[in-house]
């Protein structure tokens, strides 16, 4: 990780997503907080490229800004007389702080942990060409189990997302 | 390049562990209900960071052994954050039928 | 418990691509179906029936041609008439048959731009439209050849027509005639066997054939439904009553059926046209009448069938050259009122294709 | 009263009697004109037979002089930056630029000629002439409609959120820009050959949502707010057919990349569109949903919400949404030809035209199908649209991949001649095509309109009771 494209694209993605994550905090406007959300998920698929993930990288931009912020869409739709505002509840100043706790945590960890960790020519070695054909290969062969039961999950969250939200027919006119 | 610029682990770790904490305050702190749920995301997103970040530097990348379980692992993460919000928003559509708000401070029915 | 949305005011017109012309709706809307619909008419009033009181009969004929300007020699016509009948004017036989030769040309152009437009309201970019528009150019040169005006033709005169029409017209109208069958099957194949259109218009603003009566539709809005009600059968005016042609009524009274009417009232036009070619007497094309007509002080009601129904002028007389009272009563704006029987209920998209197969013109609606 | 006798002809009449087309004109022209002309265009015919006959046969030594292969020079350029001791970013950048400027340069002239196409065929459908008056053949017009819509006022409604008003025309640019990054225009000539390709196709342009959903919400106007509602619905149920349908091609070709999607067909001498007839058909007609084209243009449907959701965008602002049609019209051509009709590939020609050109040709041809559409078909409503998704296409294409992915395991395993195996999959799929469509059609209750009522005709005249016996007698 020491070509200096790497080294840029780290800094600047880094920069977007956390950019992106802080406007989420201080937006006022839920769906001006919703275009930063989809800046900070295109940031993240920029930091998965640097990391060799390719397949992640597109399946984020995929799943997390084309599917999940369009899902936010509907759901900010579909509430039309609830506010649109991004405020703060009651709880704020704990909120931050424990953010920032962790934040603090995970960093203190980071830092002072003696990772095993390649680093120099070893590194550069260990890049894939593809990792498709790889996790395709782990997740029908090794995780085959989980990677079914995700599917299940999949398929009683959309029951579930069905359920939750039908309107019954007679309902909306009884009412 | 001098030495020290190189992006290392930590480097990852870091950014990682700060988006997790932005969005631990974003879901903490929001009164809207999909706002908790972007930071939801957010945290998701930033644990997706590490696990990849863990598989790229580990050992076992370059020896073959156990390659890009990390990435599986996040498949895997990408599949249950696609169920959740799927779910959660249609909670909170529903919340909204039931209350006309989604805001998680009035949202009290079991205060009775 | 329920979603309670704020009502979704659509505010169609007054200048929007389907109102055809300045003609406001305001729609309700609940998400992509409509809830209520106001028409809100008025924005091309121009007071014709009051200024019509301060003119002479034959003054009166050009803003006829403005009311319904799709259809002015229909207009025209239906003032004439009415004139005639207050008036006891005799016209010649020769401009009886020229009448019914103008008013059917009249017919199947605005056939054509009803139908054309109504495709183009669903969706189809104009190919149909400037297709039928074709026919509708050579019949609006025939009208420019007769009397030099191509939309306000102010052609029919109190006592006949103004002019005779010139020798090169015949020759160009029997042209017409010939090759009118041949188009009207390729306006069928355009639409016939195209299922997004038969989609589209098929079951989409239904009335039943006592809702249309009830509502006072006229014209093809009425046949569509199934009413076989046409002034030309009913009540023969000019030299009707020695035609052989056929009304076309439709089977459900949806958008499809009312298209499907013009077309085949295109084709009975054309057959009107045929026999009229073939029946003209040579002789004078207009009676003279004084400048100043004077009629008995009375009342009278004529009507005509206009290419959107029919078309009543209700005069009366005071004995002096201007009308007492002139009233007009137009189909567009009969018709029009039951759009809101059509689209509650209904997507927006329906509504916007059953507007165009009621086939208004503002200026008919407004005057 | 002869028939010669008309009325002097209209000023229109005489131009259009005086209108004398090119090859006419060429036909009138003296004996003296024709011999130059004629030896003017043999002359180059034999100049350019006899630079194909150098280039091809190689006697030029294929560097700069072959058109076959436009990466040559910028391989050259490579090499020359690397043997400088240069820093590998800076050949790296330099490659990336001028791939990029090439893109740009595609999508820019097409943007430039696109409508003027556009217009002259749609033109040409409806018996008229189009835009033919600024510049030769009206070439110009384009450039002429840009310069005014710049110089137009951009205005920004009341009550609009600013920000949000402002991003939605250059984020709708992103995808169809970014979308060419895959495409392979000839062999080892492609922007990103990404492993991923697929994937990438899918993804980017899951995000042209977002920014037509924003335009149409921070307009604050109903109309753009119900085009965008429209268009948001149903460009998410349509992102689902499109997917199955590619991933029934990678089931097949078993591979994300694009130009190996491409090397399959050519493998095999079979373009993707005779193997899989449905996912073709199912892509095409995804792709006109996402683009917003007719049949499937309900999101700016004109009739009913005059331009959707860039009803309240005045001036160029627009004019990029208009543009964007254009590109993304092309860029659904490439793909189409990239995934359906053999990409680059031309049953051999590859080896005698270059790639690209055959690529191009390919666009042109999925375009013009798009514009034969726009002058043909009327809209969709937007049940009738979704039904059509969730109702038909996507069970069938369920239906499609579970059997492709039968036959993909056949093709890669049986160890049988590929005529073989790709030719039983094609009359399989053929077979499922034909049959397995009608069936699930009179499954779900689907009834032909085609027996569209014609309407009565009679000689009597009354009210409703006159009605009530037509309706008997018939």
């Amino acid at each position: 990780m020491e070509s200096p494209g790497i080294i840029l694209a780290f800094w600047i993605f880094s920069a977007i997503t956390v950019a992106g994550c802080l406007m989420v905090l201080v937006s006022r406007n839920l769906l001006h907080a919703l275009v930063f959300l989809v800046l900070a998920f295109l940031g993240m698929a920029g930091l998965f490229l640097t990391l060799s993930a390719d397949f992640i990288a597109v399946a984020q931009i995929l799943i997390y800004a084309g599917s999940i912020a369009v899902l936010m869409v509907f759901a900010i739709m579909l509430t039309p007389l609830a506010a649109r505002d991004n405020g703060n509840s009651l709880y704020v100043l704990p909120a931050l702080a424990a953010g920032l706790g962790i934040a603090g945590i995970i960093g203190f960890v980071a830092v002072n942990s003696p990772w095993a960790q390649l680093t120099g020519d070893a590194l550069k070695q260990g890049d894939p060409d593809t990792t498709v054909s790889v996790i395709g290969d782990l997740l029908v062969g090794r995780y085959v189990l989980p990677f079914e039961v995700a599917s299940i999950l999949l398929f009683f969250g959309l029951l579930g997302a069905i359920v939750l939200v039908h309107e019954r027919r007679g309902a909306r006119e009884s009412s | 390049m001098p030495e020290g610029l190189s992006v290392t682990l930590v480097h990852y770790l870091a950014v990682s562990g700060l988006i997790f904490g932005l969005g631990t305050g974003v879901a903490l702190s929001k009164r809207n209900a999909v706002a908790v749920l972007m930071g939801v995301e957010l945290m998701l997103n930033a644990v997706n960071l590490t696990l990849l970040a863990f598989s790229r530097f580990s050992s076992a990348f370059a020896e073959g052994e156990e390659p890009l379980a990390g990435h599986v692992f996040v498949v895997f993460v990408l599949t249950v954050a696609a169920a959740e919000a799927a779910v959660a928003l249609a909670m909170a559509v529903l919340v909204y039928r039931q209350r006309e708000t989604v805001d998680l401070d009035r949202v009290n029915l079991l205060r009775g | 418990m329920t979603t309670a949305n704020e009502p979704y005011v659509l505010n169609i017109g007054p200048q929007h691509p389907s109102t055809h012309g300045v003609f406001r709706l305001r729609v309700v809307m609940d998400g992509e179906v409509i809830r209520d619909v106001d028409m809100i008419v008025g924005y091309l009033h121009r007071s014709m029936e009051k200024l019509a009181e301060e003119r002479t009969y034959t003054q009166n004929i050009p803003f006829t041609d403005r009311a319904d300007y799709l259809a002015a020699m229909s207009n025209n016509l239906g003032l004439c008439l009415a004139v005639e009948r207050l008036a006891g004017v005799e016209v010649p036989e020769r401009a009886s048959y020229l009448r019914v030769i103008f008013a059917e040309l009249q017919r199947i152009a605005s056939h054509a731009m009803a139908n054309g437009t109504m495709v183009s309201d669903a969706g189809a970019w104009q190919t149909p439209l400037l297709y039928m528009f074709r026919e509708r150019e050579k019949i609006l040169d025939l009208f420019e050849m007769t009397c030099g005006a191509r939309l306000t033709t102010n052609y029919m005169r109190i006592g006949g027509v103004s002019f005779d029409p010139p020798p090169e017209f015949w020759p160009a109208l029997r042209e017409l005639v010939d090759e009118m069958p041949a188009r009207i099957d390729e306006y069928y194949s355009l639409v016939q066997d195209n299922e997004i259109f038969l989609a589209r218009t098929q079951n989409v603003g239904v009335i039943s054939a006592a809702d249309a009566i009830n509502g006072s539709l006229v014209g093809p809005a009425l046949r569509g439904s199934g009413v076989p009600w046409d002034l030309r059968k009913a009540e023969p005016y000019c030299v009707y009553d020695r035609m052989d042609f056929e009304v076309p009524v439709g089977r459900r009274g949806d958008v499809f059926d009312r298209f499907m009417v013009r077309m085949e009232e295109v084709r009975q036009s054309t057959r009107i046209l045929q026999q009229a070619i073939a029946q003209i007497p040579d002789g004078p094309h207009k009676t003279e009448i004084p400048l100043a007509l004077r009629p008995a002080p009375g009342e009278v009601y004529g009507r005509v069938e206009g290419p959107r129904g029919e078309l009543g002028f209700y005069l009366v007389s005071d004995g002096t050259p201007a009308p007492y009272r002139f009233h007009v009563r137009a189909p567009s704006l009969i018709n029009l009122s039951l759009l809101k029987e059509m689209a509650v209920g209904a997507s927006l998209p329906d509504a916007v294709v059953a507007l165009g197969s009621l086939d208004i013109v503002v200026g008919d609606i407004d005057r | 009263m002869t028939a010669d006798v008309r009325r002097p002809a209209t000023p229109m009449e005489q131009q259009i009697r005086e209108h004398r087309s090119l090859v006419q004109r060429a036909l009138a022209l003296g004996g003296g004109w024709k011999f130059i002309l004629g030896v003017v265009g043999l002359g180059t015919l034999i100049a350019l037979a006899a630079g194909g006959f150098l280039v091809v046969g190689g006697y030029l030594d294929g560097r700069w002089y072959d058109i076959r292969d436009l990466g040559i020079p910028t391989s050259h350029l490579v090499y020359w930056m690397q043997a400088q001791g240069l820093s590998p970013a800076v050949p790296y950048l330099t490659t990336a630029l001028l791939g990029g400027l090439g893109i740009l340069s595609l999508v820019g002239g097409w943007l430039v000629i696109g409508s003027w196409v556009e217009r002259r065929v749609i033109a040409k459908f409806q018996i008229r002439q189009g835009p033919n008056r600024v510049g030769l053949f009206g070439l110009l017009q384009p450039v002429a409609d840009a310069v005014k819509l710049m110089q137009k006022e951009i205005l920004i409604p009341l009550g609009a959120d600013r920000l949000l008003f402002f991003l939605p025309p250059i984020l709708i640019f992103l995808p169809a820009m970014l979308g060419w990054a895959p495409v392979p225009w000839a062999p080892r000539m492609s922007y990103v050959d990404m492993n991923v390709g697929v994937v990438y196709v899918i993804a980017i342009s899951s995000l042209g949502v977002l920014a037509v959903f924003l335009a149409g919400w921070s307009s604050n106007n109903h109309y753009a707010l119900l085009g965008a509602m429209r268009t948001v619905a149903m460009m998410v149920s349509y992102e689902i057919p499109i997917s199955l349908s590619l991933l029934s091609v990678v089931l097949l070709t078993g591979s994300l990349q694009l130009s190996q999607i491409v090397a399959w067909q050519q493998q095999y001498h079979v373009w993707l569109i005779v193997v899989l007839p449905l996912a073709a058909f199912t892509f095409l007609f995804a792709s006109t949903a996402e683009i917003n084209r007719t049949p499937n243009d309900i999101g700016e449907a004109e009739s009913e919400i005059v331009a959707g959701f860039h009803t309240e965008y005045s001036g160029m602002k627009a004019g990029l949404f208009l543009a964007v049609e254009l590109g993304n019209a092309i860029l659904v051509g490439a793909m189409m030809s990239t995934f359906f009709l053999g990409g680059y590939t031309l049953f051999g020609l590859e080896l005698w035209i270059p790639g690209y050109l055959i690529l191009a040709t390919k666009i042109g041809a999925v375009y013009f199908v798009f514009v034969w559409l726009r002058a043909t078909l009327p809209r969709f409503r937007l049940d009738q649209l979704m039904g059509f998704a969730w109702k038909f296409l996507i069970p069938l294409a369920i239906i499609q991949l579970l059997v492709i992915a039968v036959e993909s395991m056949v093709i890669a395993q049986s160890g049988l001649p590929g005529i073989v195996t790709v030719g039983g999959s094609i009359a399989v799929n053929l077979v499922l095509t034909f049959v397995g469509v009608r069936a699930w059609a009179s499954g779900i209750g689907y009834v032909s309109e085609a027996a569209a009522s014609t309407p009565l005709l009679t000689n009597t005249v009354g009210g409703l009771r006159a009605a009530e016996r037509i309706r008997v007698v018939s």
